[in-house]
């Protein structure tokens, strides 16, 4: 069997609707390899990255293609012993601090990738092939890394001769994804733009994905064009409202800015910060609604950033 | 400000936009992040490329963007746009593909030979690591023309950066082809002066100054000696419409410049 | 027909489908073109399969096929699926990425090593140009198990194909392992037997007659020597309410049945 | 530059709406590569394909996954020199005729792929890659012949050493579709499945999209997501309803199988009766509103057509 493809998923699209704590704890196992979705400020998988924290499940390698507030929360919870990556910031937010702590220290190790190569990595997962080819990369110290260590070469089209890269199929036991809406048989409804998602989804052994509202089966049956992925993909559903928080849904809310500089302040220092800014916030809950619920009495900081994101559609 | 002295007014940074701005032509394909870059490409639009079209890495092609996107997933960057696709679409479908004329990017550092570090640098004994690639080293692999605005600083142009995430000319004249990339053209535009440079030259040049701004200070303050071009010109300043445009339409709660509200200019 | 007699009305053509039906186990994914594969595809979500997903080649994932699709593209085989996509989605994310676990294939051509031919076939001086691959390459080189439904004539059946279209044993034991693809279980249902075979063996084996069929009438109709299991089963007839199923619900106008219409069986 | 990468398109997404002889005239040369969008009996180019018979374009070279109704138009019409295809048939209505033997007569030259390695030769084009792998082909006779003709290559895994087969990129120098809407910048809407679509279209250096209805710029702002091509890649949008028929358009109308059972039956026997067939309904016509309304009077079919479509939806 070619490298990096699983075999079957069994059963084949038969994805079950269950709580954060269910799902993490049924497809979540030490050691993983674990894909994350969203991009920057916009639809992190907060609930579920909650919920890993929470449960404490270490030894992971986290892979995708930009990473942000949620891998900076399991570097900060010591859950990460490896991350491939296109990069890790926020933008205007500032960087990772956690995380860049830990691969200044080489606490974590860390292989650079483009966002393209690594968005190729998980098409070629998604395809069931071993590796896909890119013209990136060519002459760069990121490309010097990963030839060293066997993780990309350099070889030439046949036909012109001319240098091409091959990038290894990148293949996540376990992918982490936050969308707008799912149908109960998982069929996922993503709004705005889907990132490296769909792919790397296609890419996994397993998805969970939380979704702001869950419909009932055969909800998207009359507009089967609008389904983003095909529950064939995914393992669980998790019904949780606002589970980007306080990162953005396209559509239903924009990001807070205030929560996320809060954790980068809590960040920026050292890692007393950003362990405390996760015990009052994350471990300190049951879940994710008793999170919001201290984080945000009566619910006005959502109430604002759902109205301020209509203002914008 | 009054009127009447409008360019005194301008903000240093504020040129960077404008100067960057006219690197974009009419009918261009232009791939840009959030900052200085996006509000580069929106005075074009807004100017002399109305025809120039936005890119965005995450997916989102050709926007009508509204003030004031912090991130390129920013609900305000997906406006209106043509589609809502995803990275491999803007990056594979168009930069890879070899539809983007010009590409912004930014950097920690920019070497003689205009090649970018945005990774890793060496501080010491130590390493500092910045955020990766992103989308850079594909836009600088694959467009035609590669437009830096950044901030002049000694650290910021070593003679060799400690890492190449984005190639620039590499080592060279001909470097760029032997390793199997297309030509590019770099334009580098700082608070204090403008430097280019293409393969065939294979190393940046002072082609402009900032109004004010003189060699000797360019050179004292970039870690390598770049050639001065046999005839500098001046970056021109903006008229008090356009910077009108850029405070009070494309950016007006000086999102990406806090020194607005310092110097008292809004 | 008569109620007392149920299977009497069966056309070779209907144990076919049914046969083919029993190849799908519960939960399965399984991939299938239009006529005689797909019906046996629906009839197994019907009878003993209701959780077998079916996925077509154009890009329809896990329709709710209505009556009665001539075509892949058909919009009633676009019926309220899980998703509507393309080629390349079905027949590189799932045949390819290993998802799919039976294949349904029809060629002109099947060998004595399951190879299947439905591009080229010599005839005299001449070659009879035939479809092509279509996704059937795709899905010979992919699934786990492939089920082809034919009818029994001896130029169907040659020692070994004047082209391969899509890998069944290759040369033999081995070769497919050689060739760089995954093993395979392939069974062969005609009007007359079964014939089945996986990578170990290498070749076809009659393993089941259909009712009322002998192995000297297969072996007569067979370009190649089958090997003969040792215990020899026989197909079942369906039942009424299964034929019924088939007839009255899956296809009522019989556009695959036009047999039956002369039959008087409808 | 890499084998398969075209210059830029210039100017880009600057798509023009005009009349389908003014687009067929304007972007479709004389021994052009050219793909042609749909598949079997949905969503074909038939009102381009029509044009591209009445100014009688030849030389060409026609690729696509499944060629159909509108490839044999353009073999009876004596217009094509080469195929690359996947398959070529009408399922339940038979092979295609004039393709067929054309190919056994050596009068075009062809080259066969499966489904997938001719819709990844189309992934490639549209990534700017030289080239895709597959894991289809290995051990069969197509594989056999692409590699005499150099078309296709079997390399190793670098990683598992296993074998995988390298396709080259197809890049068509202009590409017909047939979709459901457009706005008139040129921004797709496909209802039901795309087929090797939107790859294709993102291959090829210019594309003419006839659709059933052009919508104005900035129709689709409010719902971008259902863009299925962004207008940056079409050259022409052409709008001409029932510009499919007699084949269907998802969610507009069905096919009509005695249209295309006439079309088969007059192709059967020999190159005749394909030439008298396109005589009497493609070049007696000044344009496809006039065939659909010498075919088709009262627009009794179409309607008929339609209603059908309805009851399936």
């Amino acid at each position: 069997m070619a490298v990096g493809v699983h075999q079957l998923l069994n059963p084949l699209g038969q994805a079950r609707v269950m709580s954060a704590a269910e799902a993490v704890q049924s497809f979540v196992e030490p050691g993983a390899v674990l894909g994350l979705g969203g991009q920057n400020i916009n639809r992190c998988p907060m609930a579920l990255v909650h919920e890993v924290v929470r449960q404490d499940i270490g030894e992971l390698t986290v892979v995708g293609c930009n990473l942000s507030l949620p891998l900076d929360h399991l570097v900060a919870a010591g859950l990460v012993v490896r991350t491939e990556q296109g990069s890790g910031n926020l933008e205007k937010f500032g960087t990772l601090f956690s995380w860049r702590r830990a691969v200044e220290a080489n606490r974590i190790e860390v292989r650079d990738y483009s966002h393209l190569s690594m968005a190729s990595r998980f098409l070629a997962g998604a395809m069931g092939l071993p590796f896909m080819p890119v013209r990136s990369l060519l002459g760069s110290s990121i490309l010097e890394r990963l030839v060293a260590e066997e993780d990309a070469v350099v070889t030439a089209d046949p036909w012109s001769g001319e240098p091409v890269v091959l990038v290894r199929a990148c293949t996540p036991d376990v992918s982490l994804i936050h969308a707008n809406a799912a149908d109960a048989d998982g069929n996922v409804v993503i709004d705005g733009v889907t990132s490296h998602e769909v792919d790397m989804v296609r890419a996994s052994r397993h998805v969970i994905v939380s979704v702001e509202e869950v419909l009932p089966a055969g909800a998207f049956d009359d507009q089967p064009e609008r389904v983003t992925i095909s529950g064939a993909y995914i393992s669980a559903v998790v019904e949780q409202p606002w589970g980007a928080w306080p990162t953005s849904v396209y559509r239903r809310y924009d990001y807070y800015e205030s929560e996320i500089d809060g954790y980068q302040k809590s960040a920026k220092a050292g890692d007393e910060g950003p362990r405390a800014f996760l015990a009052e916030h994350v471990t300190a809950h049951a879940d994710f609604d008793a999170y919001l619920a201290a984080t945000d009495p009566g619910a006005s900081a959502r109430t604002a950033m759902a109205e301020q994101m209509r203002s914008l559609l | 400000m009054t009127v009447t002295e409008p360019t005194v007014g301008a903000l240093p940074r504020e040129l960077l936009v404008f100067e960057g701005a006219r690197q974009i032509a009419d009918g261009d394909c232009v791939i840009a992040g959030t900052g200085l870059p996006l509000l580069a490409g929106l005075v074009a639009q807004r100017t002399h490329a109305p025809s120039a079209r936005l890119l965005i890495e995450s997916g989102v092609i050709f926007p009508k963007v509204v003030p004031t996107p912090l991130s390129v997933v920013d609900p305000r960057i997906m406006h209106a746009p043509s589609k809502l696709g995803s990275l491999i679409e803007s990056l594979g479908g168009f930069v890879q593909r070899g539809l983007v004329a010009t590409g912004f990017l930014g950097g920690a550092q920019i070497d003689a030979r205009a090649n970018i570090n945005s990774t890793w640098i060496e501080r010491g004994t130590g390493r500092v690591r910045l955020p990766g690639s992103g989308g850079a080293n594909d836009i600088a692999s694959h467009c035609a023309t590669i437009v830096v605005l950044t901030s002049h600083e000694k650290r910021r142009f070593p003679e060799r950066c400690d890492y190449i995430t984005s190639p620039g000319f590499l080592d060279g004249p001909g470097a760029r082809r032997r390793a199997g990339l297309n030509p590019v053209r770099v334009k580098v535009v700082t608070d204090l002066c403008v430097m280019e440079g293409d393969d065939a030259e294979g190393e940046l040049t002072i082609s402009a100054l900032m109004p004010g701004a003189t060699v000797e200070e360019v050179l004292a303050n970039t870690g390598f000696t770049p050639r001065v071009a046999d005839h500098l010109g001046v970056v021109a300043v903006p008229s008090p419409e356009h910077l009108a445009l850029l405070r009070d339409v494309l950016d007006p709660d000086s999102r990406y410049f806090p020194e607005r509200l310092k110097n008292g200019n809004t």
